[in-house]
């Protein structure tokens, strides 16, 4: 032992003198750091409700329940987490993951109670102390828990594709859908927002785990068209998705369309367990007008309940306007008809080049068939009702389409002026940039609507891509008069237009009329919506039936009209687009199942 | 070398007619005889590390035989994993050792990472050194305290216990956790330094070295630390393999195996750090290999603060978490704890869950096999303080 | 002392120490515990006033939570100047801080300290893992709730809880003890034998006494 | 590192032999030669260190496959011996001579997976669990959710919402699956 040893430890005695360490008062003088991990908050103003925080929590910390005053709405289930402070390890992973970014935590830490029972909440919706707190832990924009960038879709360069109608989206291969599968939070907020409420999550849960043919099974639960549907659907689903809050909303059409483009037409009937349909036929028959998405879906239902169906259609093709509304590079006519060619292979009949009203009436079919389903579509175009909108080389982009479809030649001009803001402009506008290019070796086509580029109707990539074929789009004006030169369109006039819709939401556009343009053409497309033809209806019927105040047929929840044998859905009730006619004629085909098994 | 030859117990030699010895060197013990008592040393004892037991046979003050009781903290971590997400998984692993906890998060991320063959990019993988070693120095604070507090000097554990918290403040501002700092997800690390940190964490170092002087004097030159640690818990060099001694308890006994140096992970390899080792193998040996260590620790803090990048991504290019498939396969990662080797041994079969995971806690034989065997012929005033030098972590043994 | 007494007292000394050997019979009490009266209103009042002051803690670092019990007692938070001090044996204790999980193996020693510290007794629970299982909800060898094997008075979440809010629940059962609302003890004689059948239900090999003091 | 495995090679029965990293190799070799391998190892080529010993639950195939985690100290080399032994009578030679620390995993094993490793010390004894009754918790068919449930008391009154049938019950409550097909779980 030496005596240094003895004597170091007598060095320290100068702390004493030194200022503690201890904190007067703990409680108060020490908040919890700016990044601390407190307790949770809750923004009700961006909380979906998706539930993927109880999806994460490794300690099934997190129920979702019911919050007064949250409804039940599109996007928005309505539920708001309750977090079990029994459970809670405070990782944050929650927050992490919150597609919304609604889930945060403050820097609070201090909770004592006395009965256990008290450490259940709901953040947001229950008054807590920190619930305005500033300070706390929020999702650092560097990490992702959760994949908010989509899987890029490959597509036809512009120079490739701006001649031919070679279809333009290359599709996903299967590295890539599953890729794109993997992002799913399988929360289900879409089924709610698709009309057709397909399973949405569980089809994507099975390209993850690639599961095929049980993929395309559940694609058929509720759509006899997912080829179609994986093509040119409105995908509404995709604005409900709850990636969509922070990034890229899940590419659930092209994933529907990647399980389909896997599934040879001959394995369907084998996969779906329909190849020994024609056993069970019943004896009762139902005719459908029209061999559109909703006639077929009708028809397709009704067929795999045994019913024998015969679909009348007035037009050469299968598809209705599926195949004469939406231009080739979009939806190939073969793979129409692979769907249709499947729906027909159930026994459903197609008689072509029938019009109901003309060839046959519909009172035959009522005599002759036990129901009978309309789903006729809007065929006919809508006019400006502008000066000069009756000159012959003013057209309905209806019309063009079906023509272009039909095969028939169209007097293509050099310079183009298209009226309006939708999906079915856009698809004029290029249809006949195609045209023009195989004509003249130039595009010359200007598109203009009301609507401004942020409010157009058309879907986003649809204005990209027509521009990026040469198309001009120049959005936010009124057309006003159509210039006629000795009988020839000489050019459309533009009034800068301020706002479409008035404070109650209804159409009532309103211009300021110093601010004009003129846009030269020498033809003029006017694609500003369609109207119904109902002149299939005979006189007789049409007093039978009722009508709502706007002129459509009225019809209740299971489409059928006020002449109980008369089925009506597809885009002259609810619409247009395809996904509403096949949800149409799916309700319908159960409720004439209903109808006449009540009988 | 005998635990007896070197140790304050000269001069006491223990009277081994009283219990005829067996051939493998046990004693045999007869406690009807009522020459021997037997004891209890925890799990209700102040004098034990955590929450384990000691069962202890002695005879007058010296220990004949002793049996350690785990199972106190045991949740089985393990199970829970097996039926839990890979991103789920990596909350509850830090709680398998309660003052390193970043090691496990590193451990359980860096094995998913290199399972599903995933790189994390440089800054990240800097942010993780800084963490690690942090951890480090908070873990070795506390050791210090509980060394001597072990020993009756309560008044270390006061200083080094309180400096620890500071050290904890600088997690909280990095992590936003105190204790549970759950930073190190899978692909890198959850949040970038928040603005003023490096500064900070300088000025704590220096205090913290100011501090390292105070208990140099008081603690490891003192003549009764010394008197009570020289000797005491001899490890000799054989021993290392046989028992499978890892961290500065194998070190102390000349055994140079430091996974910082011998399998670099993290940035490692790119700082100036170098073997510290000791040849006696006894309690002070250890702590002075720790002492050091800790001053290494916070030379190795300032090297990183310098050499973090501003810029850089924090997490690798992820996929969505939430359905996170490793392929199938197994791997063994391991990192440096104050304790030693710790390691993650994990299994993968290809589903969102894994299929094993072990955690290899650094104590797992210090606690068990080596304190059975040093505590044979130690005075039961002494077992705490030997239990503590081998730095002993009950959780990380039955996890 | 007549015969029925003596056959009363044989009954219950059965019931107490059932599968202990004979030799170690002596070395607990045969008691049956009781619920104990307040003197007098205003004494108790003074003695509750004079307990809150002086809370001894039981130094038994049950689960992750005594990590933080460590900052508590030393230099930076100093509970020492709240009144609170460690002590290393039940006797001498007067709270019990069960630090979060508690695994079978150590509830069962948990429940031996709690019986063994001397009454008026109180105690704090940490975490989660007392409250309601907490992130070893599905483990099986951790309890859920910590109010099914003794009486609790008072909570803090977290997970684990700062050194502050362990403050702050010591706060509370001050409080909660200066208005007389501390009758844990007296709960856990009335309800004795509901707490040894939920005790004895997870404590499958019941080797020790009933009555532990 | 080649040249070691040719060497095992030659020396046992190779099964299988995988690199993860440039330091960590697993080789599999047959039950009856580990005690031998390893042996060899420990004594000649520097795998000095026993890290651990584990085992994995393969319930598919009815195996358990063990652990056995060496390192070299000299080339910094981790080497992972596995053997694959038969699950429903499980027994494996204990390696406790010639590592003193072995009987303490193989007492882990024993408890947690019910291996047996005969003439290993203490193997029978309680490890970290104490009057456990049910079968070994680590087995995959041991379910520890719903033992918890069974035993301890979970606190009442949580209930959750899925917010897929909870829109489908508040938005289109009518509008049920197609009448005729099927999927395969149903």
């Amino acid at each position: 032992m030496k005596l240094k040893d003895v004597l170091s430890p007598l060095r320290v005695w100068e702390r004493a003198a030194k200022k503690p360490m201890t904190i007067k008062d703990p409680i108060n003088d020490r908040p919890g750091a700016t990044n601390y991990r407190g307790f949770h908050k809750n923004d009700f103003s961006k909380c979906i409700g998706c539930g993927t925080c109880e999806e994460i929590c490794q300690n099934a910390a997190i129920d979702l329940v019911p919050v007064e005053g949250q409804e039940t709405v599109e996007g928005d289930s309505g539920l708001r987490p309750m977090i079990d402070y029994g459970r809670c390890c405070w990782c944050a992973l929650c927050v992490d993951v919150c597609p919304t970014g609604a889930l945060t935590m403050s820097n609070d830490y201090t909770w004592i109670a006395d009965n256990p029972e008290d450490y259940r909440f709901v953040p947001g919706a229950d008054k807590t102390k920190w619930q305005e707190s500033e300070k706390g832990y929020t999702r650092s924009p560097d990490i992702q828990i959760i994949d908010y960038d989509r899987v890029d879709m490959q597509e036809l360069e512009p120079e490739e594709r701006d001649k031919s109608f070679i279809e333009i989206v290359k599709g996903y291969n299967k590295e890539q859908a599953i890729k794109e599968a993997e992002r799913c939070l399988e929360c289900g907020l879409c089924i709610a927002t698709c009309p057709a409420h397909m399973d949405i999550p569980g089809y994507i849960a099975a390209i993850r785990d690639d599961d095929i043919d049980n993929a395309l099974r559940i694609l058929y639960e509720t759509n006899p068209m997912p080829e179609i549907c994986g093509r040119i659907c409105t995908h509404k689903c995709e604005t409900a998705c709850a990636l969509h809050n922070n990034g890229d909303p899940l590419a659930i059409r092209w994933l529907k369309r990647y399980i389909v483009d896997q599934v040879p037409a001959d394995k369907y009937s084998e996969i779906l367990g329909t190849d020994h349909l024609e056993d069970e036929v019943l004896n009762r028959k139902v005719a459908i007008i029209g061999a559109g998405p909703a006639g077929l879906s009708a028809a397709y239902y009704l067929a795999i309940m045994g019913y024998k169906t015969k679909v009348y259609e007035a037009l050469p093709g299968p598809g209705g306007m599926a195949r004469y509304g939406i231009p080739e590079y979009r939806l190939p006519y073969d793979q129409i008809d692979k769907d249709i060619n499947y729906i027909r292979s159930l026994g459903v009949e197609i008689q072509f080049n029938t019009r109901v009203g003309t060839d046959i009436t519909l009172e035959e079919l009522h005599s002759s068939y036990d129901a009978v389903f309309a789903g006729t579509g809007l065929h006919l175009g809508r006019s400006t009702r502008v000066p000069g909108a009756d000159n012959k080389r003013v057209y309905f982009a209806t019309d063009l389409l079906r023509e272009v479809t039909l095969g028939n030649e169209i007097d293509v001009a050099k310079n183009i002026v298209v009226i309006g803001g939708g999906n079915v402009a856009m698809d004029i506008t290029r249809t006949l940039a195609r045209l023009q290019n195989q004509k003249y070796g130039k595009v010359q086509i200007l598109t203009t609507c009301l609507e401004t580029e942020d409010i157009m109707p058309a879907d986003v990539e649809e204005i990209v891509e027509a521009r990026e074929e040469k198309a001009v789009i120049d959005p936010g004006w009124g057309p006003k008069e159509i210039e006629i030169r000795d009988g020839k369109v000489y050019g459309l006039h533009v009034v800068k237009c301020l706002s479409v819709f008035d404070e109650n939401g209804r159409f009532s556009p309103k211009f300021d009329e110093d601010q004009k343009k003129f846009f030269k053409a020498d033809m003029v497309v006017e694609s500003i919506g369609q109207g119904m033809d109902l002149s299939y209806l005979s006189e007789g019927i049409k007093s039978d039936l009722k009508f709502s105040p706007r002129g459509r047929i009225e019809v209740d929840d299971s489409f059928q009209s006020s002449l109980q044998w008369l089925f009506v859905g597809g885009d002259i009730i609810q619409g247009p687009d395809v996904i509403h006619g096949i949800a149409n004629g799916y309700i319908a085909a159960k409720g004439i199942d209903t109808y006449l098994n009540a009988e | 070398m005998s635990n007896l030859s070197k140790s304050k117990y000269r001069g006491f030699e223990a009277d081994r007619s009283k219990y005829p010895v067996e051939e493998e060197g046990k004693p045999v013990i007869d406690l009807e005889s009522h020459k021997f008592t037997k004891i209890w040393q925890g799990p209700q004892h102040p004098g034990v590390t955590g929450n384990m037991a000691v069962e202890l046979i002695i005879n007058g003050d010296e220990i004949v035989d002793a049996k350690a009781h785990m199972g106190y903290l045991h949740r089985s971590f393990e199970k829970l994993m097996e039926r839990r997400r890979y991103i789920q998984c990596f909350p509850i692993v830090c709680r398998i050792c309660v003052p390193e906890p970043d090691t496990n998060e590193y451990c359980v991320s860096a094995a998913m990472e290199d399972l599903a063959g995933i790189t994390v990019p440089e800054k990240a993988m800097w942010l993780r050194t800084l963490n690690l070693e942090m951890s480090r120095v908070g873990s070795f604070l506390m050791w210090i305290g509980g060394q001597a507090g072990s020993l009756g000097m309560g008044a270390i554990s006061q200083w080094t216990v309180g400096m620890r918290d500071y050290w904890l403040d600088l997690f909280e501002e990095m992590t936003g956790g105190r204790v549970y700092h759950m930073y190190m997800i899978p692909g890198g690390v959850r949040k970038n330094l928040p603005d003023g940190f490096k500064d900070r964490a300088r000025r704590l170092i220096v205090k913290t070295r100011r501090l390292m002087q105070d208990i140099d004097n008081t603690f490891l030159s003192n003549a009764i630390i010394k008197s009570r640690l020289q000797g005491l818990g001899v490890i000799s060099p054989e021993m290392v393999d046989e028992y499978g001694i890892v961290g500065p308890n194998a070190r102390a006994s000349g055994r140079e195996y430091d996974i910082r140096m011998n399998n670099p992970y993290v940035c490692y390899d790119n700082l100036d750090i170098k073997m510290i080792t000791a040849t006696e193998g006894d309690a002070y040996a250890r702590a002075q290999v720790r002492y050091r260590e800790l001053n290494q620790s916070l030379d190795l803090v300032a090297q990183i603060l310098d050499r973090i990048p501003e810029e850089g991504a924090i997490q690798a290019e992820m996929p969505n978490l939430l359905h996170w498939k490793i392929p199938q396969g197994q791997t063994y990662v391991k990192a440096e704890s104050t304790r030693g080797e710790h390691g993650f041994y994990m299994v993968s079969d290809g589903s969102e869950k894994p299929r094993r995971v072990f955690a290899r806690g650094a104590s797992y034989t210090h606690a068990i096999s080596v304190l059975e065997k040093l505590a044979v012929n130690v005075s039961v005033s002494d077992l705490a303080g030997l239990m503590v030098s081998l730095h002993t972590c009950p959780p990380e043994i039955e996890r | 002392m007549n015969k029925k007494h003596i056959d009363d007292i044989e009954k219950q000394m059965k019931l107490a120490n059932e599968g202990l050997p004979e030799c170690e019979r002596c070395l607990f009490s045969d008691d049956r515990p009781s619920s104990v009266e307040a003197f007098n209103k205003y004494y108790e009042g003074f003695l509750n006033w004079a307990r809150s002051r002086s809370l001894w803690m039981l130094a038994f670092g049950t689960g992750c939570g005594a990590t933080e019990l460590r900052p508590l007692m030393t230099s930076r938070f100093d509970m020492a100047r709240f009144g609170i001090f460690p002590r290393p044996t039940p006797r001498q204790a007067s709270v019990f801080v069960v630090g979060g999980y508690a695994s079978i193996k150590t509830i069962k020693r948990i429940i031996r300290s709690y019986e063994q510290m001397q009454g008026p007794k109180y105690v704090i629970a940490l975490g989660s893992c007392t409250i309601n299982g907490g992130m070893y909800y599905d483990s099986y060898n951790t309890i859920n709730r910590l109010d099914y094997y003794i009486p609790v008075d008072v909570y803090i979440a977290g997970c684990m809880p700062r050194p502050e809010a362990l403050i702050a629940g010591f706060n509370r059962l001050k409080e909660k003890i200066r208005a007389g609302e501390c009758e844990g003890m007296n709960e856990y004689t009335e309800k004795f034998d509901w707490y040894k059948e939920n005790q004895k239900q997870i404590i499958k090999d019941w080797n020790m006494p009933d009555y532990n003091w | 590192m080649e040249q070691l495995i040719r060497k095992i090679k030659g020396m046992v029965h190779l099964k299988a032999y995988r690199k993860q990293r440039d330091d960590l190799y697993f080789i599999t070799v047959e039950k009856a030669q580990l005690e031998m391998i390893l042996s060899h190892l420990k004594k000649n080529e520097g795998f000095t260190h026993l890290a651990f010993l584990q085992a994995v639950d393969f319930i598919e195939d009815s195996r358990f496959q063990l652990t056995y985690m060496l390192y070299n100290y000299e080339t910094g080399v981790n080497l992972g011996v596995l053997v694959l032994i038969d699950r429903d009578k499980p027994e494996m030679n204990s390696i406790h001579k010639l590592w003193a620390h072995g009987w303490q995993y193989q007492r882990e094993l024993h408890e947690l997976y019910g291996i047996d490793f005969p003439g290993s010390p203490r193997v029978h004894e309680s490890f970290v669990l104490e009057g456990w009754e049910e079968m070994p918790p680590m087995r995959r068919d041991f379910d520890t959710l719903e033992y918890s449930e069974r035993t301890f008391f979970q606190r009442p009154g949580r209930s959750t919402n899925d917010p897929k049938e909870y829109m489908k019950e508040k938005m289109y409550k009518n509008y049920a699956a197609s009448p005729r097909i099927r999927r395969d779980d149903e």
